[in-house]
């Protein structure tokens, strides 16, 4: 299948995009798959069953969880979002129907979104230019949606060096271009 | 202005979308209720000068909708609560 | 280039020179100046021109309370009007040119209504140019509206970037006088989030224009010791340059840094000013005083400053405003100023102070119990004349004088929530009232605290007690001792006078007789004072002159002045530059793109792209030769209709909706029903709002028993989706739904012709055919091995189906479905071609979906179903809504092919006369149709589906077109759908 | 006294000693014909009107604060009557040819300037809709026309023509759409209304209202009671707090508006422009200052000031449409309470109390409906039966399904 269907990235080229301004590192991230399972009414037990025997972690609000073979942060009362290797996992949410049958509602992201990681030192004023929240007071593993550029984005951060954003898939370029004026004038 | 989300704390009422008093929650039953009911509902307003229940949806946010207690008249926000939980305890559900 | 002014001492450094041009003409002055020290330096008192009546003006004041000196800084692009000389930082190469004034500054053609001043008292205006009516716009108005304005914008591109950011702290702390120093060491010692904004680019506030000492050192380097503590504790954030000019709700405060404003350009990808969205839990104003003027005769003169204005440019600036100075003062803080100047060696000639009983000044002349009563120099000051206790006049020469009529607490932060300052005689001024912001508390001299002493006092204890509100542990600072005078004022409004006029607002040109006049045709209350008179609605918001104006109307009432009102003060502080509200929101970026996933391969293709709320989407695709849209649009329906065409429908709205309640669910937000719909099958649904009138349309599919995928239309689809969480979380709390919007996460396209089916099968894995994919099919399938969507329904009326991959491989597939589609001759259509053949079949969109329009308007009534109960169900049933006289959708077509159509004609019938009575609706969308040769429109027309076949009119006013048409079904086009079964 | 230019040239001469106050400070009388509870542009007009039109003899103005302290002076001054639907349109034609005569009729300079509006077109579909409108207007015997790209560039060189997000396609222009003096509307009302024997009472808040079997009385005041055969309510902004003295409760929400001033400005912008694809719009005064607005906050609120993101997308706006304005600044920010109502249009009716009358819900189209809003009310006060051109405006049509919601936003008073 590969060969016949040629995969475009989200800011519309054959490969990732990389770019280094100052000390910030921004890259766009085509290898992960995406799935929001949200859990059906009443299914607690089962939900959290399937979950466990998944090996995937269901962080608490506003919080994102590294895990294997599935990542996952909190985006609304009771759905979260599932990372997964995209090169095994391309159909992320299919394998997990299979493995939570009727306790979730599970829809396939992988390419509603344009995934960035801003990485390098001294972020803070970055994305102080970017959203209102309050990112250096923020724990690792912080998740939530947030505003930039007038685009609703989900945001993670790893670290204080790594932040993980979430963007709407067709806006890919107004948010990279974004980044990287606001890097420009930071630096 | 800042709205104390009950999950996520204190978040810009920007991120939100305002549709207003929180009475719409208590939608008549279409099969019960006539014309004269569903009008009162949908156009009629108590508009407090003072303390007012109403919804706010985060749609910026996690998307829960919100039932804010704010005053009119200053602003002051005092209560903030998940519609749902609203709702279900003014007896709504399916 | 000499700076004959220039004398010893000041924080400005002489080690370096910038040269700068004021009209033209070079100066010299040093870094730390600003435009006004550095022109007062070079003996340059006149910078601008009075609004009403162009009197020459010099600056009053050292600060952004400046009414006068209002210049144009920089040219071309950059020109900024109504920039004040008193805080533009120098900077080399900097230009400056007067406004207001022609053809120049020193002899204004306009002066001419000083002359006549007699005439344009307030509100002359009202009175007459009221005949003949016709004149207004066409004499009188252009005449002041020439006249009127100050500086001049350029219009040209503003060509510098601004940033917007947000910051967050426990504490912010506006001004960094001694309060707010004090404050800021209090809390950023205590390990609190600080920020310490400041708007001027020296830290320090009147700390640097005094001479006095903090403990044991000069205040000015007292402060520069503890900015320097302040800048080593990483909690502080140290804003300088930065005005904070609006408190919002729940702490939310607005601040301008001004980034590049001392620079002669921005440096590159840096903004010229930066608006900062600051967070804080608790404020404290330290933003200090500002010191008042009294009104006599002539008191606008170049060289008549504010007492304290005239001491900074001394200290701060080493600048002597003129020669021979005198004071006017009615308190001790203005006799400082004769105390400093004359230490600097300044010829002090006489000190006018209109107490008696006080100690005389040592070694100055010192009039008590005198005022001045008028002053002379037309360009600038060269005289006063004084009025002795003795009664008897005297005429003093000076070039410069120096006017206290006490200081004001700067209170307007503290009263943008509308909160009313109050009261205080023993300093006779206002103070912050109590109900102003939640959470900020004013000190030092913005509270009234007008000694350096108090002001490191409360900016101490004040700190220290909203760090124990907030929970955070601090220990009190020792407070240095410092100056802690009386400020002894004994209140003198304005110098009672005769003919002449006594300036109370210096921009505005509002006088004494002003308001004598306000009060005798009763426009007493506060805002009608200042409406009628425009007192206070100036560049500077009456900073100077507000208070003043009161006293004199208080006089009139016989009020007290608190009695007589308070006028309060809006956002922002200072006038913000749009350029930095509006940050990186502008041109292109103005709002953001969205881009199909076809997008690339379009645009290799030369498409034409046209704006769809923030989607571009293409609208036709010129083929070679084509000239005009209408070749290439009339080409894509004809291939379409003839063989098969392909469209990128991917911008329609896509939710995803699961849950054991989907289909219960569906039944409430659809006016029909979707709950028996079989798996596997699509549905074309309509939703209402609750007032009955339609909310959107689009087909959804049910993909599994719990599974429903919803089609939105592109306009709706963000509001769709909100409405239905709130049917899910609002109103219907316990239903087992889940959704979640799919529209960027799939790659879709309409597939539309006789040929459809036979170029789809060529990549879709199953079988296709119409036994096994009937019409309104829907089904998940693979496409040479992708995993993907295919959907068997038609907005063209043509054999249609919509397939959907994921959207990374949207462009592979068009790549695809092209190739594919080479043997058929198919053809990539855009949003025209769509529109057309969406006409011909008379399916509802952007024009008649127009949120006034009910099921009933559109020919779909019958789909409101009352077996159940849905949104709008009830509501779309009132008498006016189902009256048999009201809009119905209908067809229109030109009884002569070759007459051309316009969408928003009117209907008028034939014959009768062209009036509101006979206006029988409107066209609602107009395309041409190859098909039929013509123009076609669908319409609503006032008992349309009565009026089947009948010929009317279709009247365009604006385009002067009259056209007989036919009224006919709305469905054009293969009316029975056959084709589409096909 | 009359006022003329010959007038302002003999109180010149004279030291303007002659000039007489503007108006009365009477003291409420016992009781009156009619009381009009509001005394801002509408209550004013209509106090005016009813005295010079029906020759009523006594009238009241109670006012709890200072007359034209509503949003009569919080506005942005426009005038125009380019509305789309049957309901309004002939109503704002009718108030746009009182304004144009209104200076003389009250003998005091408003400065209704008539430099035209435009509506600014991004699309096709914007072009359509605002064709539509242009013929519902001239059908309604108001002007309207359609500017081509090229006649807009002309007019307005400086818009953002070349670098847009969304392309500046045209324009439906009414030449005779404007500007007026705000404050001076009030004002010249007030004075005229005053020397025709109305008692314009100031500092006079409502607090209650009299009603004995279904009839007014008359209303409780912060001074006293004043009896009344009629009462006629004009307080936009707090009309569900007054009307709730008669136990009413309205299709109306109190929202706030903001507008906007920035520092006086040589003449740059004519007339009156608003941007099409984007919140605002903007003219500029004779004082030179550019006023303009954009979008309500969107929250119920009785507090006369806004908050910063309506601030920073008016902004937005501004930059979006004419990029030379980011050297202008902004020198003022201000709120007002706007009665917005279920569809965006007002109501004049009669309620089920006898003798009280209700005129509110004008969203922010109050400040160009002032005369007429006065005339008709006056009307319905004084004959019992709606104006001609106000007929539309009546409580029942949310009942009736006869909404007039030029915005098609539907139940929703912050969309409208």
């Amino acid at each position: 299948m590969a060969d016949t269907w040629k995969a475009l990235t989200a800011l519309g080229h054959d490969a990732a995009e990389t770019t280094q301004i100052g000390p910030f590192k921004l890259v766009e991230r085509c290898d992960v798959a995406l799935a929001s399972l949200a859990m059906r009414r009443g299914q607690d037990g089962p939900f959290a069953a399937a979950a466990a025997k998944a090996g995937l972690p269901l962080p608490a609000v506003a919080r994102h969880q590294t895990g294997t073979p599935y990542s996952a942060f909190w985006v609304s009362p009771e759905m979260w979002f599932v990372e997964a290797d995209f090169a095994t996992h391309q159909d992320v949410a299919v394998l997990l129907k299979s493995q939570f049958a009727d306790a979730a509602s599970i829809t396939e992201q992988t390419d509603a979104w344009v995934r960035i990681d801003v990485a390098g030192q001294g972020l803070e004023p970055l994305f102080a230019r970017l959203t209102n929240l309050d990112l250096p007071m923020q724990p690792d593993g912080y998740a939530s949606r947030t505003v930039i550029e007038h685009l609703g984005v989900y945001l993670v951060k790893h670290r204080a060096d790594l932040v993980t954003l979430y963007g709407p898939r067709s806006s890919a370029q107004s948010l990279w271009h974004a980044l990287e004026i606001t890097a420009k004038s930071v630096i | 202005m800042i709205i104390n989300h009950p999950l996520l704390g204190p978040r810009d009422a920007q991120e939100f979308v305002y549709l207003g008093d929180a009475s719409l929650i208590n939608r008549p039953d279409g099969m019960v209720a006539g014309i004269e009911i569903f009008h009162d509902y949908l156009y009629n307003r108590d508009n407090p000068a003072g303390l007012h229940r109403e919804l706010w949806y985060h749609e910026q946010g996690d998307r829960s909708w919100l039932v804010v207690t704010r005053n009119t008249v200053t602003h002051e926000i005092t209560k903030v609560e998940l519609a749902r939980d609203v709702a279900r305890a003014e007896g709504r559900s399916k | 280039m000499t700076q004959t002014n220039r004398i010893s001492g000041g924080q400005i450094d002489r080690s370096q020179t910038l040269s700068f041009t004021f009209d033209g003409k070079a100066y010299a002055g040093h870094p730390g100046d600003t435009l006004a020290s550095a022109l007062l330096a070079n003996g340059v008192r006149l910078m601008g021109r009075s609004f009403k009546y162009h009197r020459p003006r010099g600056p009053l004041s050292a600060g952004s309370e400046e009414p006068n000196a209002l210049v144009h800084l920089r040219a071309g692009a950059r020109q900024e009007p109504n920039t004040r000389a008193t805080v533009a930082e120098l900077f080399d190469g900097l230009q400056a040119t007067s406004q207001n004034a022609w053809p120049s500054l020193k002899m204004d053609a306009l002066a001419i209504n000083d002359r006549l001043n007699a005439f344009f008292t307030a509100g002359f205006y009202y009175k007459t140019f009221m005949w003949p009516a016709a004149f207004w716009e066409k004499v009188y108005e252009p005449i002041i509206r020439r006249a009127a304005g100050l500086g001049a914008l350029t219009t040209e591109e503003d060509p510098d970037e601004y940033d917007k950011a947000f910051a967050h702290c426990d504490l912010l702390i506006i001004g960094a006088g001694p309060s707010g120093l004090m404050a800021a060491l209090t809390a950023g010692r205590a390990g609190a989030r600080v920020i310490l904004a400041d708007e001027d680019f020296r830290m320090g506030g009147r700390l640097n224009a005094e001479t006095h000492d903090i403990g044991a050192q000069p205040g000015s380097d007292w402060a520069a010791g503890v900015v320097a503590e302040l800048a080593a504790l990483p909690n502080v954030r140290l804003m300088p340059r930065t005005t904070v000019v609006g408190a919002f709700d729940h702490g939310i405060y607005s601040a301008v840094e001004r980034v590049s404003d001392h620079l002669a350009t921005p440096l590159p990808g840096k903004p010229r000013q930066t608006l900062w969205r600051i967070y804080t839990r608790r404020v404290i104003l330290a933003a200090g005083a500002i010191e008042r003027h009294i009104a006599f005769e002539n008191n606008d003169r170049p060289g008549i400053m504010l007492a304290g204005a005239l001491r900074a440019f001394a200290n701060r600036w080493g600048v002597a405003v003129g020669d021979k100075v005198a004071v006017f003062t009615n308190n001790d803080d203005g006799l400082r100023t004769a105390r400093d100047l004359q230490a600097k060696g300044v010829d002090v000639v006489a000190v006018i102070d209109p107490r008696q009983g006080g100690a005389a000044l040592p070694g100055i002349r010192h009039l008590q119990g005198a005022t001045v009563v008028d002053s002379a120099g037309r360009l600038g000051l060269t005289s006063i004349t004084v009025q002795r206790a003795d009664g008897r006049r005297e005429t003093i020469a000076c070039t410069a004088l120096g006017v206290s009529g006490g200081w004001n607490p700067n209170v307007s932060i503290t009263s943008h929530h509308r909160s009313r300052p109050v009261w205080r005689d023993d300093i006779a001024a206002f103070v912050p009232g109590a109900d102003g912001p939640a959470g900020l508390v004013a000190v030092g001299a913005a509270n009234g605290a007008l000694s350096t002493q108090a002001a490191l006092h409360t900016g101490a204890s004040q700190a220290m007690a909203v760090l124990e509100a907030m929970g955070i542990a601090a220990k009190a600072p020792d407070l240095p001792q410092a100056e802690d005078a009386d400020l002894a004022i004994s209140p003198l409004w304005h110098v009672p006078q005769g003919k002449g006029r006594a300036w109370i607002d210096l921009q505005n040109d509002v006088t004494v007789k002003d308001v004598r006049l306000a009060h005798q045709e009763n426009m007493t209350s506060v805002e009608h004072l200042k409406r009628y008179t425009t007192l206070g609605m100036a560049t500077d918001q009456g900073k100077t002159g507000n208070v003043l104006g009161l006293a004199v109307m208080a006089e009139l009432t016989g009020q007290s002045i608190p009695a007589t009102g308070t006028t309060i003060y809006r956002p922002p502080y200072t006038p913000v530059a749009m350029g930095a509200l509006a940050g990186r929101s502008r041109g292109k970026e103005f709002k953001p793109f969205r881009l199909t996933p076809s997008h690339k391969w379009a645009t290799e293709q030369g498409a034409v792209f046209v704006e769809v709320g923030n989607w571009l989407r293409t609208q036709w695709l010129p083929q070679p030769g084509e000239t005009t849209w209408r070749q290439s649009v009339d080409r894509e329906v004809l291939a379409t209709r003839q063989s098969v065409g392909i469209c990128d429908v991917t911008t329609l709205g896509k939710i995803d909706i699961q849950g054991t309640d989907a289909g219960a669910f569906l039944d409430k937000v659809y006016c029909n029903t979707f709950s028996t719909l079989a798996v596997g099958k699509c549905r074309y649904g309509l939703m209402l709002r609750e007032d009955g009138m339609v909310f959107d349309d689009g087909t959804t599919a049910r993909l599994a028993e719990h599974e429903y995928v919803m089609t939105t239309t592109t306009a709706n689809a963000v509001t769709v989706f909100r409405h239905l969480e709130y049917c899910r979380q609002c109103l219907w709390p316990d239903m087992d739904v889940q959704i979640i919007s799919t529209t960027e996460a799939w790659a879709q396209f309409s597939v539309a012709g006789p040929n459809a089916r036979n170029l789809l099968q060529k990549l879709v894995d199953q079988d296709i055919s119409d036994a096994a994919f009937p019409y309104m099919g829907a089904a998940n399938i693979t496409v040479q091995g992708l995993r993907g969507r295919l959907f068997r329904i038609s907005f063209s009326g043509e054999l249609a189906y919509e397939i959907a991959v994921p959207a990374r491989y949207g462009d592979a597939l068009i790549r695809k479905l092209t190739e594919a589609g080479a043997e058929f001759d198919a053809v990539v259509y855009g949003t025209e071609a769509l529109g057309v053949m969406r006409v011909e079949k008379g399916h509802v969109a952007g024009g008649e979906l127009n949120g006034q329009s009910s099921a009933l308007n559109m020919g779909l009534g019958k789909m409101v179903s009352k077996k159940k109960d849905s949104i709008g169900m009830v509501l779309s049933q009132r008498e006016g809504m189902t009256r048999d006289d009201g809009y119905r959708l209908v067809g229109v077509k030109p009884v002569d092919p070759k007459a051309s159509l316009s969408a928003g004609s009117h209907f008028m019938e034939i014959g009768a006369p062209v009036d509101l009575a006979s206006d029988g609706g409107w066209l609602t969308s107009k395309v041409y149709s190859p098909h039929l040769g013509s123009d076609i429109a669908l319409g609503y027309l006032k008992a349309g589906d009565q009026k089947i076949g009948r010929k009317m009119r279709a009247v365009n006013f604006l385009t002067k077109t009259d056209t007989e048409v036919e009224i006919v079904s709305p469905h054009f086009f293969d009316p029975k759908g056959e084709r589409l079964r096909g | 006294m009359r006022y003329s230019g010959f007038r302002v040239i003999a109180e010149a001469l004279t030291g303007h000693k002659g000039w007489k106050p503007m108006w009365r400070n009477p003291a409420p009388q016992p009781e009156y014909d009619y009381i009009i509870i509001g005394g801002g542009g509408h209550g004013l007009a209509t106090a005016y009107y009813l005295a010079k039109e029906f020759g009523q003899a006594r009238i009241a103005v109670l006012e709890k604060g200072y007359l034209g302290g509503g949003n009569v002076g919080r506005n942005t001054t426009i005038i125009r009557s380019n509305y789309l639907l049957d309901g309004n349109e002939p109503f704002y034609e009718f108030s746009l040819k009182l304004w144009e005569g209104l200076e003389q009729d009250f003998n005091y300079n408003a400065m209704v300037s008539q430099r035209g509006i435009i509506n600014l077109i991004h699309s096709d579909a914007q072009r359509d809709a605002l064709t539509r409108r242009g013929n519902g207007m001239i059908l309604n015997g108001a002007d309207a026309e359609l500017l081509s790209r090229d006649q807009v560039r002309a007019m307005y060189p400086f818009l953002n023509f070349d670098n847009a997000r969304f392309p500046i396609k045209g324009a439906l222009m009414q030449r005779r759409g404007g500007t007026v003096r705000h404050d001076a509307v009030a004002w010249g009302y007030a004075r005229g209304a005053d020397l025709r024997g109305v008692d314009l009472i100031q500092n006079c808040e409502v607090t209650g209202m009299r009603i004995e079997n279904g009839r007014i009385k008359g209303v409780e005041t912060s001074r006293g009671f004043i009896g009344a055969k009629k009462v006629g309510v004009a307080v936009a902004g707090s009309s569900s707090k007054v009307m709730a003295f008669a136990g009413m409760r309205l299709p109306i929400e109190s929202h706030v508006l903001q507008a906007f001033v920035s520092e006086g400005l040589k003449p740059v912008i004519d007339g009156v422009m608003t941007f099409g694809a984007g919140h605002f719009y903007v003219s500029q005064s004779d004082k030179g200052g550019l006023v303009f607005g954009g979008d309500i906050d969107g929250y119920n609120s009785y507090a006369q000031r806004g908050n910063l993101p309506v601030i920073e997308d008016v902004a937005e706006g501004g930059m979006a449409l004419m990029p030379m304005i980011g050297r202008a600044r902004l020198l003022r920010t201000w709120g007002g309470i706007m009665d917005m109502s279920m569809d965006g249009s007002p109501i004049i009716d009669k309620t089920q109390v006898d003798g009280l009358y209700f005129n509110g819900g004008w969203c922010y189209g109050g400040f160009k409906a002032t005369p007429a809003s006065g005339m008709c009310f006056a009307h319905l006060l004084a004959r019992d039966t709606p104006h001609p051109t106000a007929t539309a405006y009546r409580f029942d049509r949310f009942l009736k399904g006869l909404m007039i919601d030029e915005k098609g936003q539907g139940a929703q008073p912050n969309l409208h």
